[in-house]
């Protein structure tokens, strides 16, 4: 059995309020950009931060993040380089938690041993590859967890309540409700609110809503029924735009997510 | 594992290659695919309606043909030619097609969901889909419908609707990643079909054995004409066709067979020659060979056969080269050029851009082996396609 | 008279029609023409060699497709289409091509010469010739040329000699005509091969007998089906693909055949419609029927298939025609049109626009007749060559 | 056995230079003209003329004539327009043998029996079917020698010796050598002259070669083989020409091939 006590797994039941992940693409537009958002979002409020490490074909995100993938992916962001910066961040900040994201073809291409290695060392606590199954991260899956790292499990609309069981057992961290696809989301909002009022009864894990969320108010009610959103397009988007003023933008964004958020667990 | 098919079927692996690499909305759909495929393959009413479409409707067998003019100008072995442009739709795309199609039927679903790079699958889809009664999307990239204009007028014919996907570049991974994108919102009605090998399980299987009957034919005519081939050769982008060719052909008794993989020429590196150039990977949802960077970002394919511009090809063909058992080579653009042209002139058989990549190689190998040694190639589709685009050349003499 | 093949050959005709009305220069050479297809008829050899070719390069026979989707939509008889779409070249015409090269060789002529109205005949010519190692020259007029780009770039990349004639009108008399007179000073080492069965003896029934393979595979493939058929209906310009399909099933016990000829329609009285407004006159070499005017001058054909418009048919329809033995009829262009794309959208099969000819008198007869009676109907060729030129036609639906 | 003594064959014997025979396609531009053509043609020194009834299709012309064709179909001629017009030249000259030629399409619309009355009625010495070979031409032979015209048989490169003695055989009034296609002659001066040596043994009726002759030189060469010319494309081709003069131009065009032709009989 897998240790279910993860950083992670400790840093969130401290909160009452609904939980905030915010994601970022590391490298968008340059590394030291990315290193300073995450200062930002996380002054701001968020419980915490995920870092999309950039792949060539992002086949299942959405255009936002395909083009923030894109402007990243001429940054040449290595593995190395986000790991300092995550680790020059956790000199900085012990205890928002880390997530990082990626396809896994970049894992294999470092090694799952290698990546895994080099992640927890800089002081990540959770993994999400977007395209790698529970049925084929066996391997990955304990390089992940042997490390104290959670090694993130999504759920969609097409999970069936059986084939939950059977993920939620073996999950660890938290778990993702993918309920978008680029930027439809998938699910009528009373059928969500009413599947995830059912799953949340086979795990003790948070599920958190990755659901399009463009505001505060899409966060408050997405949020009521389930323990959170994760928020990447609307944060890369912000950033697209740019300007002087980008992070001033990011830190108002990421704190009316928060005050959303923490209005309806009042 | 008597039976590789069967074998890799159980596991959705083919050796260490293969898998089911999607994020979970994809999952259970696929997983539901699976189970429909697995359930059709043990039904005899299935099988006996595929094969009787095959037939009736989209022209199997195709004929073997024997090169004899192209053979004797080379020298050498003799050339035998397995005709999948004499097929419904002018490739060897529509076999799949029929398979996807029926599985879907299957599945009760009222919706054919796919990808095309060239429109020839496109095609294949909207035609079966039609007789089947299914609507039928393709997802394709813009630059491709405004440069295959005559296959997406042939959809819009066959009342498919074709969705233009803004991406750059060649090849047909963008136009994918639309179609699973549109798909994990729309499974419930929609049938997922794929021209690709390179596709998550249970595709490399179901596509793999839907075209097997394309080596079967050519055994069966090959013992029909009473000769035994020294090689079988045919050119790979994501590997379907090649796969079909090879399946049967696999024993250690017979052929070598061979892989032509578009290998750009001695002015580029490009290339789209997975399995000579790629390191394992897992892309476009499958375990396979990929062409990669050492970071593991997927590197542009390159070939002037659109069919063959993938960077990964399907987990078959990376077991295959893992194992010995197909060798994998790369061929110039322009000898295949060369080579397309030659089969045009010599045999009257004008075949697609792509099947050249296969022949350039055969024609090289051909004046080394003695007149009573022979040589099968498979020519994977007409060369029409090609002349909605390149008309303006008129390099080979004009109007008198 | 038991075998009217065998009878025609022998005098040249078709009771009162057909015949070799040519000038003098042509006379000896069609002479050498018709005994060297007598003698090939008497040669077993011949005919293996021709059966072969068929079959492993032309993709004989081809299927015979139940059109079931059609037949349930229109409701009563069931639709059957044999599917000469899917031969090399994708037009039945490669199988007249073939016989005519296969005769050259026997003459031991160095090039074909031929015409082609759309370019499809082209195409089969340039095919069997490369492949018999015969240079082809095919005369064709400048505008359509021009408006068939697909056929007029396959062709050169066949390497054929394409010699534009100028010429008004549309049709084909006027490329024939030039065809000839070329013929008429090179006949010494050319064979001329022509698509059209309106044509001096021995051409009627040469082609005639090459083509006839096709309603005898129709023949073998209902006997299989076990079934009989009502009607059989083809589409008929020169009518060598209807005489093809329809020459086997002529038979007191068989099926009430159709020949179906462009009609125009409401807003036009121009069509093409020789064998129901024409009257006998000599034409393009043969007696038979023509459309005309009192003073026997030929009145410009008119139909929206290229391959349809033509101003005389070949004798045995004349002949047939005399004897009851066939039913011609005139169907409106848009009718054709309609059935075109009815067939495409429902069944996924994107025939000729000739095709829709036929096609559309069957849709008219079906709702007539039982849901266990038959119709045969021929698709003389695919859709395709027609999208090089009206790919603009978006109302079809355009691209999301 | 048919009568041998048509007007034509007694025509030709009395002279001793070689034949000029000259077309013109009747209603090129228009009747009239014509009409006064062949007064024209024949003052100049022309030995027969040949009219050319118009047709839809001329497949087996040449380019020249089959523009000249087109010229006269806009005139819609009539046989019967065609008829009053030969009578009308017979009134005047009751000698110079007059052909009419056509394609078999134009004499089978009207009946055989018919158009061989009606042209034999109008004073016309013999009829030519440019695509009515003597296999398929039974019937309006019979028609047409039964009433002391001649059916005119050609002859061409292709033709077998024994084929020619077959066709001499039945042949009235005089033999036409086919020798150019269009406007490509067909055989080489030399053997065009050993051929029709050979060829002349067999029959006793004159052979005219149909040439291309385009001056009096092409004339003087081709009928030093034969026994004359038959001038069709030239004199359409003036025709065309228009212009003020054009009578005044083709009396000298046939004058001068009168005149070259007469050099070299003597
Ligand atoms: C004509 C033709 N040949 C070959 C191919 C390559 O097929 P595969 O990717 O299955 O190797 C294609 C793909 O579209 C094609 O259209
Ligand atoms: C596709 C097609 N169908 C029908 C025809 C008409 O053929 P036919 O003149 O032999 O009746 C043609 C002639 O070119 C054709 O191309």
């Amino acid at each position: 059995m897998k240790n279910r006590l993860t950083p992670l797994e400790n840093a969130f039941p401290r909160r009452t309020t609904p939980l905030l992940l915010t994601g970022l693409v590391a490298g968008d537009p340059f590394l030291e950009a990315t290193r300073e958002y995450m200062d930002v979002i996380v002054d701001a409020g968020a419980d915490a931060v995920e870092l999309i490490i950039p792949f060539s074909d992002p086949a299942y995100h959405g255009p936002v993040l395909r083009r923030a993938c894109d402007r990243a992916m001429s940054e040449k962001v290595s593995w190395e380089a986000v790991e300092e910066m995550i680790a020059d961040f956790r000199r900085d900040d012990g205890n928002t938690p880390v997530i990082v994201s990626t396809y896994y073809n970049r894992v294999l291409a470092r090694g799952t041993t290698d990546c895994a290695q080099g992640l927890a060392e800089s002081g990540v606590d959770a993994v999400r590859v977007t395209d790698l199954p529970a049925e084929e991260a066996g391997e990955f899956k304990e390089e992940v967890e042997g490390r104290e790292m959670a090694l993130i499990q999504s759920i969609a609309p097409s999970t069936t309540k059986e084939r939950f069981r059977r993920l939620a057992k073996e999950a660890s961290g938290l778990m993702i409700w993918t309920g978008h696809c680029g930027a439809e989301v998938t699910m009528p909002p009373a059928e969500f609110r009413d599947r995830l009022r059912d799953l949340r009864q086979y795990t003790p894990l948070p599920i958190v809503a990755s659901m399009n969320v463009e505001s505060g108010e899409d966060a408050a009610s997405v949020a009521g029924a389930c323990h959170g959103v994760l928020v990447q397009s609307a944060i890369a988007w912000l950033i697209e735009g740019l300007g002087a003023n980008v992070e001033e933008r990011l830190g108002a964004f990421v704190a009316d997510l928060r005050v959303n958020l923490d209005n309806i667990a009042e | 594992m008597n039976d590789p098919i069967e074998y890799a079927e159980q596991r959705g692996r083919f050796g260490s290659f293969g898998g089911r690499y999607v994020p979970e909305p994809l999952w259970t759909p696929f997983e539901a695919v699976a189970q429909a495929y697995r359930d059709a393959m043990d039904d005899e009413d299935y099988h006996r309606r595929e094969g009787r479409w095959r037939q009736s409707r989209l022209g199997r067998p195709t004929p073997l043909t024997h090169l004899g003019a192209l053979s004797s100008e080379i020298g050498g072995a003799q050339l035998w030619a397995k005709r999948e442009d004499l097929l419904d739709g002018g490739t060897f795309c529509i076999t799949s097609a029929l398979t996807q199609a029926l599985i879907a039927e299957r599945m009760e679903k009222s919706r054919l969901l796919g990808e095309s790079a060239t429109g020839d699958f496109g095609v294949a889809l909207g035609s079966v889909g039609a007789a089947l009664g299914l609507d039928v999307t393709v997802f394709m990239r813009r630059a491709a419908i405004e440069q295959e204009r005559l296959n997406a007028a042939r959809m819009r014919r066959l009342g498919v609707e074709l969705v233009a996907v803004d991406a750059a570049g060649r090849g047909r991974s963008q136009a994918m990643a639309e179609a699973l994108r549109s798909y994990s919102i729309s499974w419930d009605e929609t049938f997922y079909a794929t021209s690709s090998l390179a596709s998550p399980a249970p595709y490399p299987q179901m596509v793999g054995r839907a075209l097997s009957v394309i080596g079967e034919e050519c055994k069966e005519q090959l013992r029909d004409e009473n000769i035994e081939v020294e090689y079988a050769i045919a050119p790979v982008g994501s590997g379907s066709f090649a796969a079909g060719l090879f399946e049967a052909l696999l024993d250690d008794e017979g052929p070598q067979i061979i892989g032509a993989q578009a290998g750009g020429g001695p002015e580029t590196t490009r290339n789209s020659a997975s399995l000579v150039r790629g390191r394992p990977g897992v892309y476009l949802g499958t375990h396979s060979l990929v062409l990669q960077d050492d970071e593991g970002q997927i590197l542009a394919a390159h070939a002037e056969a659109p069919g063959l511009v993938m960077p990964v090809a399907g987990p078959q063909h990376a077991r295959w080269l893992q194992e010995g058992r197909v060798h994998y080579v790369m061929v110039d653009d322009a000898d295949a050029l060369q080579a397309q042209r030659r089969l045009a002139r010599t045999e009257g058989i004008f075949a697609s851009r792509e099947t050249g990549y296969g022949l350039a190689y055969a024609l090289k190998l051909a004046p080394t082996l003695r007149s009573d040694q022979h040589i099968l190639v498979g020519i994977s589709g007409t060369g029409i396609r090609g002349l909605g685009q390149d008309d303006e050349e008129t390099d080979e003499g004009g109007i008198a």
